[in-house]
């Protein structure tokens, strides 16, 4: 089982559902998350008081998936998430020693 | 009708002879009847009474709206209760002793303790054409504001329990005596000043006593280093529309009556007030390549209180200019000039008020000439003169309040002290001080 | 019809004369023309027009911004829209029947149907000094903020399809004959009942049927043990800021006119409002060690209930001891006592408006004793009967709407059911019953 | 009394002798004094005053804060802003020209530049028996808000700067020549047309405006697919309550007096729009099966809007219809409609204000009858002539608006540039226009 | 070392924090995410317009717990979260390399 | 290829972020957590009910760094972050098996 992070561009969401939902990714974790990178942020500007805020609004989505489907959801989640301009994100791969679905106590592949 | 115009506050409290200023309308009712010059007039009561409501209605809600928007979310309620308990705390002082002290007797100092507890303040007292009660009322309004425009100087950093000691104190030891000074029949209203709805009594006053108390209380932890986002600049605006829209009362209220010079100290406010949100609006564009909402919404506030002490007295193209000074100049005071200077006025309490208070406190010893569009100044005083006279209560208006404010903080700084723990600043004063947060927005 | 109606609240009851009350400035007319007492006096419809908005402003947006702020950020949107709804509802029904049942004939128990629609009421009709348009339209908005209120008795758990019913019925079957009781010319009125402005009527009527409506549908999920923190106690404080502003067309708007007793009215409402938000804001701070802002803001609408009844019958030191009484009383209502009971009226109706109505009425009964610095209770009426007779006016009124309210809400509750299931209750009635949410703020 | 009250405002505009519509106070005072016609009432000048204050209300913070909700939170402040923008920038443009274009001469056209920079509004000014500054305040509070209204049309894409010089431009080419034929004297009124408070002049035209506006920038990126939720519904319900309580002086200010007439325009307006609210909220109901607070809100709009040029002029009933009428046309314009062709009005402008502006407009000929409850229609006229006059002046607005509008649109986005670039637009308006967001809640 | 990381329905939070503190856990972090799986959203409608909204309010808590700790920290949290409803959520288990305590510098065991 | 994930304080995070920066971390994903642990709550009082608050705000950090940085970054981080008193947090170190940049599809070291 893998864990598969995704760092993307907020209005990039719907688009990499739809395309997990087709490979028959049946569930995934969203949190608003703040980045920073090489994309830069903007200036606020408060009363002549100038500061520069450099992380941006992204979204961070997390997939659990069965390995053999693994390459193909980052596939998906690569060319659902690209615009092609800086700041499209990250994807991070990471390993899963066990899942429980709560609600049955399954547990492995059956808990996804 | 000029000159008597301009003291009428003034001269209707102290009551001398009004019948010529009341226009036509009621020397129609008095040459058919005979009657007193203090006959209650309905629609100048329907009208004060209004504009005491708009009154509070700049404190509560308008000015804390427009304070709580400004600063950090862990601190958004502290603001709002101090707003709040101020109102509560002066109208009481105001009942127990301010309105004597203000408006009493009309010795040159203070008033005196004879219409202390409203001794005398009887459903059938009068005051000009309204009923005393509700000029008690209406000039109650403006000891709660005047403490409270202080606390945007403060914000964030100060004890709630030594905030109300500072302001019970203040409203009773400065307040007062500087209303009477001006209004109450006190020696700078008999000396000539022009002051028609509180540029000198309000924000002057104000925005001296809170640089005073900046400065006393020292920066906040990390100013100006850390960045301090305002939380919630919807807020703001919409506290600066409040205020706006409240200032008639503020404004056109001053005048205690429904007639002519109301009207007009009505149009000069908005148009004073536009020229100054557009001014400091531009001048922001300019200077920093955008316009802003919190620019905006301190440009209109900045003519507010510009035009606040010229606004019975100034002809349209008058204020015109008044808001366009004072929307550029306090735009300097609160960008340019703080950050040179390096104290810590949280919101701007003493670029705002004072400057644009001092702004319009002279100006309107210009524009109140009637070659200017102005009700034209007392017999035989010219713009040089009258600007004197001005620049004499500014003086003594900045003189009076910022020592006797610097040493109620020092008494009390020594005996309660001001300010919150370093740990409890960090955290903010929500929690520590009111065991509340002010914003759950997730269940 | 003018000694009926110039006197409404006051001297409806006491029966006299009114003349001498019309102020010089009235009598002058009259004596000069011989036109009728019920003369339009545009001072006097002024205010009044001014008092009707002010009283719509205290339900939307004041109270409902009051109450949207302390429930949970699930429901915010769902309290506001039962208060708008409210607004909408109600004032069709005043229209159709409310208005008539209240104000049409002087019997003792209604005032049947002969003002239904409007009948009769054109845009010459009068009332007093005012247009009768204007009056109906006045209180009208009574009728819309006292079923308004009740919504805090059962927030976050009702359907709002049962709160329309519930609150239709309610408003015709309860408040309006209860209105015609007090001031349309019924028993409690004609009996001698002191109440200026509606602390039986619209206080103890509302937090009674909110107690009754809080026992019938039980309490929410997990209430006491859950945390149910407010989700924007800045909405709650800017809520209890606009209620205290626009309480004053109710209060100073009672009198239907722009006089002394007007103003005293307002000083009155503002001195007892500052005094039960410190004595509720020190209460706290002494019992739970720190003062806050959901505190301050229940004491200043403690006070403004608690004096509603007394405004315009008792002077500026009754007020004080009227606003600290309510201000304690209320405390300890809706801490101590609401957990010692353990009913869940879940933004305190019942502690606020029934207890500080209660304090209300029966204490004008003491202070309008003219040697107290009241306007004096009529001739041979001693404070102890004065008491007696208020007692009765709030039993009756408990009685009264304690018991058609349980009718209506259990016959409610067997036809359509009151209460949402236990899934749309914890997922939140925004979403489920108006398929919205509150707060979106990161798109 | 009827007939003569139906024209009051213009009549008064036009100087024609308006002694015979003063009523029988002013009568009275005339009898015993011979005083002329212009004698200032405190009592209307204390209304007009106070509705003056309310319309202001209704812009800032109401209408603000309506729109503000509507929005994704990245461009909260950006409305905000634009509103508050246009009350500095429109408020100068009609104290240079837009005054004297709308009631300077009576011209069939324009009023020509006589007024200009106020010139003759002086102190003693009157028009009619309220000071001139006071009527011209008032006035400008109209050409405040409907600059504003459009907004709604182009939120979220259109360009700061260009906003500005549109809005600038059209005031005074569009807006004030439009006020003049309606109520300057100018030809719709000589005409006949009935438009109490602006159904022509202020919704039908900012209405039109916003959907050309729309038109001409297009869409916003993803409209409709994309999920674009509103980011506080709270906002939205206390800007529409706001709205609703500034209404009243924007409908009952519009007699210009505290009258009979005024006093009906207040009970209708308040008719209307409850009827309007539930009229959208049980459509919703029944077509989406949920009734929602966006709903009721924007009924209750509609039903304002509908109410407004009728609001002198017809009874109880006849608002009652109108509120219902205006409450489901709206609702199907806003809903159906928009997604059937497909613009993008942003919050619709046209579904609510120019629609709701139509069926007041035509509904007014209807029961201004006095067979029907209204005040009459002038003597001979029929109902189909009056409605057939109805739908001449509304074309008339909607043909000049809608060209006019377009040519300066087209010029601007030719010169400047009208919209945002894409990058700007998806980033939200709030961070690139004014270096500024709306929400920063927790630090 | 290992970290546990559990999606679970909001209200559940207040219990599964008692659970785990009866088992000795000294710490946890908690972040507000949005879950998409099986249990079904709701739709939203804003003048006509109306959509989906699939995403539900979760919250994910991260307890890293020693490894002979991990069986029964799973199992707690499994029955102090569930409902028996769908959408009770999912426990993911992974590997943590090395834990530091800021504070101390102290690493391991005992820096939890 | 490593994760490095630390509890903050929040008011640390500009600290950290620039300490990062000098170590030559190019990316970093912030997100606003609660957490739970030995640093005591407040409580909070509404209308005479009491309640204890026991999450704290804090900020979790995430930086992927190649395993030669992994040192440096976690010292960096400790002292960065560091006030010495309690609740200062805690790093959690794990394994990235795979990072993609989304823009380009690159991965391993070259992703960051
Ligand atoms: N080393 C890293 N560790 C964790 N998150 C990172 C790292 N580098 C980048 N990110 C995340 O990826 C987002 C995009 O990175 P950025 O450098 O701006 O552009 P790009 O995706 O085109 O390389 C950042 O905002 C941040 O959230
Ligand atoms: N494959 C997955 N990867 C990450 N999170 C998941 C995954 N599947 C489900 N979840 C999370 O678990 C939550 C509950 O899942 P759901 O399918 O709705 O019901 P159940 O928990 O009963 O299986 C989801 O809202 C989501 O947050
Ligand atoms: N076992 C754990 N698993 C995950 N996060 C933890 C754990 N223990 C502590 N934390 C996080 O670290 C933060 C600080 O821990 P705390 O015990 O308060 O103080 P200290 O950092 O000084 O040890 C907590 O608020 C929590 O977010």
């Amino acid at each position: 089982m893998k864990m598969v992070t995704a760092v993307i561009k907020p209005f990039r969401l719907d688009d990499v559902r739809d395309a997990l939902s087709e490979l028959g990714v049946k569930g995934m974790t969203v949190t608003e998350v703040k980045g920073f990178g090489r994309q830069k942020g903007h200036t606020e500007l408060y009363r002549g008081a100038e500061y520069a805020v450099d992380f941006l609004p992204k979204i961070k989505l997390e997939v659990a998936v069965d390995e053999n489907l693994l390459e193909q959801v980052v596939e998906m989640v690569v060319s659902a998430a690209r615009t092609e301009k800086i700041g499209d994100g990250k994807i991070f791969v990471t390993d899963i020693e066990e899942v429980v679905r709560i609600r049955t106590g399954q547990t492995g592949a059956e808990a996804l | 009708m000029t000159t008597t115009v301009i003291t009428r506050k003034r001269l209707l409290l102290k009551g001398e002879n009004v019948t010529a200023r009341l226009g036509l309308f009621a020397a129609l009712l008095l040459g058919s009847s005979g009657a007193r010059a203090d006959e209650l007039n309905t629609g100048d009561t329907a009208w004060m009474m209004t504009a005491t409501v708009l009154v509070l209605f700049m404190t509560i809600p308008g000015l804390s709206l427009f304070y709580a928007g400004m600063v950090r979310s862990k601190n958004v309620l502290s603001v709002m209760m101090q707003c709040f308990a101020i109102t509560g705390l002066m109208s009481i002082l105001w009942v127990f002793f301010g309105y004597s002290i203000a408006f009493g007797n009309d010795g040159p100092w203070w008033g005196g303790l004879s219409k202390a507890f409203l001794k005398g303040v009887t459903v059938d007292a009068m005051t000009g054409t309204i009923p005393e009660t509700v000029f008690m009322t209406f000039q109650m309004t403006f000891a709660i504001i005047t403490p409270a425009l202080i606390v945007g100087a403060f914000a964030e950093r100060m004890k709630f329990s030594a905030m109300l000691w500072f302001m019970g104190v203040w409203v009773l030891v400065v307040y007062a005596p500087i209303c009477h000074w001006v209004w109450g029949g006190g020696w700078l209203g008999s000396y000539g000043i022009l002051d028609f709805a509180g540029g000198t009594v309000v924000h002057i006053n104000a925005g001296m006593a809170g640089l005073v108390a900046a400065l006393i209380l020292g920066k906040r932890q990390g100013y100006p280093d850390t960045a301090m986002p305002p939380n919630n600049l919807g807020y703001t605006l919409m506290g600066a529309a409040m205020l706006w829209v409240g200032w008639f009362g503020f404004n056109a209220g001053s005048e205690l009556a429904a007639d002519g010079v109301a009207g007009m100290a009505m149009a000069v406010t908005q148009i004073a007030t536009a020229a100054a949100a557009l001014a400091w609006m531009f001048s922001e564009w300019v200077v920093h390549g955008k316009p802003s909402v919190l620019g905006i919404a301190s440009g209109a506030v900045a003519g507010l209180v510009g035009i606040t002490p010229a606004c019975g007295f100034v002809g349209p193209m008058g204020s015109l200019v008044i808001g366009i000074a004072a929307g550029m100049l306090c735009f300097l005071a609160s960008t340019k000039i703080k950050r040179a200077f390096g104290y810590d006025d949280s919101l701007d309490v003493f670029g705002v008020h004072a400057v644009g208070g001092i702004v319009g406190a002279i100006l309107v010893g210009v524009f109140a000439a009637e070659s200017l569009g102005g009700a034209g100044l007392a017999e035989g005083v010219s713009i040089g003169q009258q600007v004197k006279t001005q620049l004499i209560g500014i003086l003594a208006t900045i003189i009076y309040t910022g020592i006797v404010s610097l040493i109620i903080l020092k008494v009390l700084d020594r005996v309660i002290g001001l300010r919150v723990t370093d740990d409890d600043e960090a955290q903010g004063l929500d929690i520590t001080a009111h065991s509340e947060r002010g914003y759950n927005l997730t269940s």
